[in-house]
């Protein structure tokens, strides 16, 4: 696959030249695709990772969704259904999404999009996605051993997920569960410290914190809530770790039955872990959707030809809810027995939560304002998202007042506003992504029918399969149930069930459309220029692919990085590098 | 910047922008129609409940005019502003943006948080802070895939238990027979059975995982969570059969652990309790 | 780490150290809000350090001086306290195993009081969080370079010691 | 001829799995062994069988329209022998048994478990099988012996496990029914019985020595006596249990 020029991904880069200390580009095809300390190496590492552990997330959704809609056909046992569905959950939301657009795009961006040669750290930036790959080994083995997988929810609350008495799936599936966190948890961090370490010190000469796109602002703030929210989770897990086999009781109280024998344990509270869980859970949340809505505003701002609107105002709603995100994380357990009046407090912080995002929310309709809009696939994605922002954060009120959450408490109505905002959301956070930045991945540029017939695959099956299930949820049908025709008040919610099964068959068929043309465009797809879509942030600065060590000379910013429509001038644009 | 060969074509046409402005609408208004056809509630059968239903269709009203309100506008613009043309200056000034912002956070904190508060307080003040007036107090124990429910009997003292006493087949509550309240208490596998009308406190025990004891119809959720002694309380205000379902995910059978509702008057239920078999 | 000038590279490796640290802040935040919780059970009771942790402890504060001297004292007597320092991390850890072991001569001590497991766990997160520390203090060793941000992280573990013992005997 | 090589601890570890089985106990003529008789008595005024309350599954209910199923636990006839004691010689006997081919057999019928208690050597295979038309969740609480917990959908195939440790009374239960439940004693050689309605018990062909008898019910605990077998002759004993 010779090059013709430049240097970039998947061909041989060229010493850059002009500073000090260039350090030679690394050679031999092991040392540069597989153990490379490039962040674009290593960015699409973890996108090509992402992407396999969304086919076997894909699959297990598929045996769900069949599970659910025709219960008699008994495609899987009660043991391995709750293993697929603990596994489904705990796949998507740690192993495809944050893999994906966190650790994938965030890697691919940031050091291009603020002027720097690479991550602050790349060796650390290496050994995080070296850390994750048996993470997802470990994983995926569990289904292999005796007993299961895990199957106590990817919440995993114990008891269940404490005592192999209670569920098969809580012997070695569940220890494999939570070493595998653990590798994921360890991995994330060492990711974050790097990205926080990057933006604060690696920026180009000229690129204030108020220069840096929206999108590394988000994944800026991702980070720090990552870094912040997940190690009460790591102490959760040793302790759940120390309850499992060192026979502590930390959440495990006195009295409890198994087989007419009392276990040993004494005096621990599963609130205990509930607390901690959810501690990391709320702001996890925050850490998988802000990327996406970075990726949002830029990819808005590229293809309607005008600047974000209220950059500033953007920046400091997402501090508010990086913060806000920390002391909500109560209106997960408002049945759970806590005392009412905390519950009041959960219900009122959380609540507060829906000002600043629907501030970003506003912003980005506003930001189609006067614009010159290219229906290009990626800015149909990213008004995409608006939709689905829309409809998934409205969605939240429901679940955030303790009042009305007593009826959708674990109910469907839950399944589909958390797959609209972290699964819907995200995902198309992502594509957007790969098609606006293709051209600087792989130098060419993705199929535009294809893209466009993928989005229409994507949004219409996918609202519908998740807004469906808010009607569900409504009439009273509970999630994790194997088979729910037992019920006479759950028969107005399996109506539905068939017709969103179809909706879901037909959404991830749509994904494997995207497969192809992500395979097909990075060998065949049409050459892409420096500039493709007249962008004016840092990335474009450099050719297409970006080659290692990203810029050929110390690239300077000298003015924002949305700098679109400027008055008085001929282009529509200014880019970031221009004076 | 020579314009890149590789430029995706500039005007492709009206087609894309209307049919993306038309998937909008349609997706905002079915969604909103669909609350109507497929989102019935299960017909309200208890006192509380009323509120909570207000809560509900309170935010159904307001979560749904600000959705045809945010998909109205977005259409609108994926319209107005396709493709090149003269548009006038996209720029705003730092008043104009902060005044934007304003507009989003006074209607969340007005109609979320206010009206979230204001609609919310009776229903909270119905399940936490009164105290019902000679209640019907029943115990229900949660067990891996079944309800115990436990009465008093006349004395309305509950028999102690203790968990070393548990035998699945004959004593699964672990009643200790040497306690003089245990006399005359009933227990059955998932009959529960109320007085219409009565206020009624459940004292919830879980023997082994958590559970959640969860009716529909009474909107009625409260985990069981193993080592705590819990509580709800309500009062069934329609005669009928109900179920009991489960919340929370406890293990094989959590699909399965239904228990049944019946809601009677006094004297039935009196009766009925009178020819069930003792504890002992 | 290329590409960075001496200077930014150095508030680099600040920033990195800091973040971590409130990492590691944050994981006995953790642990302190199930202390918290847990010491409100019904078996819960006072825990009888034997006085080898307190011996333990003065090893442990008495490596933070050290490494502050060999930090300062670039001198040919400065170089005798990094390995110093070193010898005391160590004989600091095999005191943490002997506490362990002392504790459980009895009946399993992890098993048996909450107290004890929970100075079970934090003692085995701190000793672990203090190998990272030595393999730290080896390489700089090895290299012969002078121990900056190391010596930060070093009197960071221990005052995260003090504060595990301070925690267990508020119990 | 080197990959056949390999194949060898291959195929070692392959039949390494089964149980080791020793010499077989040659067959022993009529007059060699000696038989133990005896009964299990209950003390004191009979317990009232409480009736088993199906309400919580309709189907199992159906099955028992006509007469309700009553509990089973403690069973006592009216001459007071107490019936479905696991009776097992606990000392005594040396050498291995070659596991019987035939199967033991647990049934699920009528929401309900046959036999109560059942006696299965150690290797013997132990076919559950579910002919109701509900479906049911076999849970076993081995301790020593490696528990399972599978469901068993109604007419689906039987399911087998063999146990390789000697456990008496392993509890295993029906998750979903929860009055349903079965003990289950295992042990490593054949010289077991489980008393009959009339509490009586028979253990045969004993090899003549000094044997110690455990007689363990699921809910009265565990008595023990110990017996000496002459060649040809019968020997009786008798075990006594009372509500603690």
């Amino acid at each position: 696959m010779a090059e013709r020029s430049g240097s970039g991904v998947l061909s041989a880069p060229t010493a850059p030249v002009g500073h000090a200390g260039a350090h030679s580009a690394p050679q031999g095809y092991l040392r540069r695709y597989v153990f490379s300390t490039d962040h674009k190496v290593i960015g699409l590492q973890y996108l090509l990772t992402a992407m396999f552990m969304a086919l076997v997330g894909g699959g297990l959704a598929a045996l769900i969704r069949v599970q659910v809609a025709w219960p008699t056909l008994a495609v899987v046992a009660p043991e391995t259904y709750l293993s697929v569905v603990t596994m489904h959950g705990t796949i998507m939301v740690f192993f495809v999404v944050s893999l994906a657009l966190v650790s994938g795009f965030g890697n691919f961006l940031i050091p291009l999009q603020i002027g720097a040669r690479d991550m602050a750290y790349p060796l650390l930036n290496a050994l995080s996605y070296w850390t994750i790959v048996p993470g997802c080994l470990l994983m995926l083995l569990a289904f292999f051993v005796e007993g299961g997988a895990a199957a106590a929810g990817w919440t995993a609350y114990p008891p269940l997920s404490a005592l192999a008495e209670a569920v098969p799936g809580s012997g070695l599936g569940q220890t494999l569960w939570l070493l595998a966190m653990a590798l994921f948890i360890a991995s994330f961090t060492m990711g974050g410290l790097n990205y926080i370490t990057t933006i604060l010190n690696c920026r180009a000469k000229g690129m204030t914190l108020m220069r840096m796109p929206l999108s590394v602002w988000m994944f800026f703030v991702s980070a720090i809530l990552g870094v912040l929210a997940f190690p009460p989770l790591t102490a959760a897990a040793l302790m759940l770790l120390g309850d499992r086999h060192l026979g502590t009781s930390f959440f495990l109280p006195g009295g409890l039955v198994f087989g007419e024998e009392v276990l040993a344990h004494e005096g621990g509270t599963p609130l205990l872990f509930q607390h901690l869980f959810w501690f990391l859970g709320h702001p996890e949340v925050y850490v998988i959707v802000l990327p996406a809505v970075g990726i949002a505003f830029d990819v808005i701002a590229a293809h309607a030809r005008r600047p974000p609107f209220g950059y500033r105002i953007s920046v400091w709603a997402t501090l508010l809810i990086a913060f806000l995100s920390m002391i909500v994380w109560g209106h997960h357990m408002y049945v759970s027995g806590m005392n009412p009046l905390v519950g009041e407090y959960f219900s009122i912080a959380t609540v507060s939560i829906t000002a600043p995002f629907s501030v970003l929310g506003i912003n980005l309709i506003a930001s189609l304002w006067r614009a010159k809009i290219r229906f290009t696939t990626a800015m149909v994605f990213a008004l995409g998202i608006i939709s689905v922002i829309g409809t998934g954060g409205l969605g939240g009120l429901y679940l955030g007042t303790s009042t009305s959450d007593i009826y959708f408490h674990d109910s469907y109505f839950v399944v589909g506003h958390f797959h609209l905002m972290i699964g819907v959301v995200t995902l198309m956070g992502t594509f957007a992504a790969c098609y606006h930045w293709f051209p600087k991945m792989f130098g060419r540029l993705m199929d535009e029918r294809l893209g466009k017939l993928h989005f229409w695959l994507t949004y219409v099956p996918m609202m519908a399969v998740f807004v469906l299930m808010h009607y569900q949820g409504l009439s009273g049908m509970l999630r994790r149930y194997y088979d729910h025709s037992m019920y006479a008040f759950q028969a107005e919610g399996i109506r539905l069930a068939r017709t969103i099964s179809y909706f879901a068959f037909a959404a991830i068929a749509g994904q494997l459309l995207f497969l192809v043309n992500f395979g097909w465009s990075a060998l065949r797809g049409r050459r892409a220029s420096e500039n493709p879509w007249e962008a004016t942030s840092m990335e474009w600065n450099t050719a297409s692919p970006a080659p290692h060590g990203n810029f050929e000379a110390d690239p300077v910013a000298r003015r924002g990085p949305y700098d679109y429509a400027p008055p008085g001038s001929r282009q529509d644009f200014a880019p970031q590098w221009t004076a | 910047m020579s314009s890149s060969p590789a430029a995706p074509a500039a005007a492709p046409g009206r087609g894309l922008p209307v049919l993306l402005a038309l998937a909008f609408v349609a997706c905002a208004l079915l969604i909103v129609l669909g609350v109507w056809t497929h989102g019935r509630m299960p017909t309200l059968a208890s006192r509380h409940g009323a509120s909570i239903d207000a809560v509900i269709r309170y935010l159904l009203v307001a979560t749904g005019i600000l959705f045809l309100l945010g998909h109205g506008v977005l259409a609108f613009f994926v319209l107005r502003y396709a493709g090149a043309g003269e548009r006038g200056s996209p720029h705003a000034s730092a008043r104009t943006e902060w005044r934007w912002a304003l507009v989003p956070v006074l209607v969340m904190c007005v109609l979320a948080e206010g009206g979230v508060l204001i609609v919310g307080l009776p229903a909270f003040r119905q399940l936490y802070v009164d105290t019902p007036a000679d209640p019907w107090v029943v115990e229900v124990v949660g067990k891996q895939f079944e309800w115990l429910v436990h009465y008093p009997g006349a004395d309305g003292m509950f028999g102690e238990s203790r968990a070393e006493l548990v035998s699945d087949a004959r004593n699964p509550l672990g009643l200790d027979r040497k306690d003089p309240n245990v006399k005359d208490d009933v227990w059955t596998r998932g009959q529960l059975r109320l007085p219409v009308g009565r206020p009624v406190v459940i004292r919830l025990r879980a023997l082994d995982v958590i559970h959640s004891f969860t009716v529909p119809e009474f909107r009625v959720k409260q985990d069981l969570i193993p080592g705590f002694l819990g509580r709800t309380q309500f009062e069934p205000t329609r005669a009928g059969k109900y179920e009991i379902a489960c919340a929370e995910l406890c293990g094989l059978g959590h699909y399965r652990m239904r228990g049944f509702i019946e809601v009677q008057e006094q004297s039935e239920v009196d009766e009925w309790l009178s020819d069930q078999d003792p504890a002992f | 780490m290329d590409g960075l000038s001496p200077t930014r590279s150095e508030r680099a490796a600040q920033t990195l150290l800091f973040a971590f640290l409130a990492t590691v802040v944050m994981l006995f935040a953790g642990f302190t809000s199930a202390w918290l919780i847990r010491r409100t059970g019904s078996d819960w009771g006072r825990l009888a350090l034997p006085r080898l942790a307190y011996l333990n402890t003065a090893v442990l504060l008495l490596s933070s001086l050290t490494l502050e001297l060999a930090r300062r004292d670039r001198r040919a007597r400065g170089r005798l306290f990094l390995p110093l320092t070193l010898l005391l991390a160590l004989l600091f850890l095999a005191g943490q195993v002997g506490l362990w072991r002392a504790l459980s001569h009895g009946g399993a001590f992890v098993t048996s009081t909450p107290q004890g497991a929970f100075l079970f766990l934090l003692s085995a997160v701190h000793a672990l969080h203090l190998l990272g520390g030595i393999a730290t203090l080896a390489w700089l060793l090895h290299r012969r370079a002078a121990p900056r941000l190391a010596a930060v992280y070093w009197h960071f573990l221990g005052l995260a010691w003090l504060y595990v013992l301070g925690l267990l005997h508020l119990a | 001829m080197k990959p056949i090589l390999l194949t060898l601890p291959f195929l070692a570890l392959l039949t390494s799995h089964t149980v080791p089985t020793g010499p077989a106990a040659a067959a022993p003529r009529g007059d060699e062994v000696g038989i133990v008789r005896g009964k299990a008595a209950f003390q004191g005024e009979a317990p009232r069988r409480r009736k088993v309350d199906m309400g919580s599954d309709p189907a199992c209910h159906q099955l028992h329209a006509d007469e309700p199923l009553r509990d089973e636990s403690i069973l006592v006839d009216d001459k007071g022998g107490l019936a479905n004691v696991f009776v097992y010689v606990s000392k005594g006997i040396e050498g291995k048994f070659t596991p019987p081919t035939e199967p033991a057999v647990l049934d699920q019928k009528g929401c309900c478990y046959a036999p109560h208690v059942l006696g299965m050597q150690v290797g013997q295979k132990l076919v559950i099988r579910n002919s109701d038309p509900v479906t049911h969740n076999v849970h076993s609480f081995a301790k020593k012996n490696k528990a399972f917990n599978q469901s068993q959908q109604s007419g689906s195939k039987d399911l087998e496990h063999v146990f390789d440790k000697e456990e008496v009374l392993m509890q295993v239960k029906c998750d979903i029914h929860g009055w349903m439940s079965t003990y289950v004693g295992v042990v490593e050689h054949p010289f077991f019985a489980v008393t009959k309605a009339d509490g009586s018990f028979e253990i045969p062909k004993l090899p003549p020595g000094e044997y110690t008898l455990t007689a363990k019910h699921e809910a009265l605990g565990t008595q023990k006596t110990t017996v000496t077998v002459a060649a040809g002759g019968t020997v009786e004993t008798s075990f006594s249990f009372a509500e603690q």
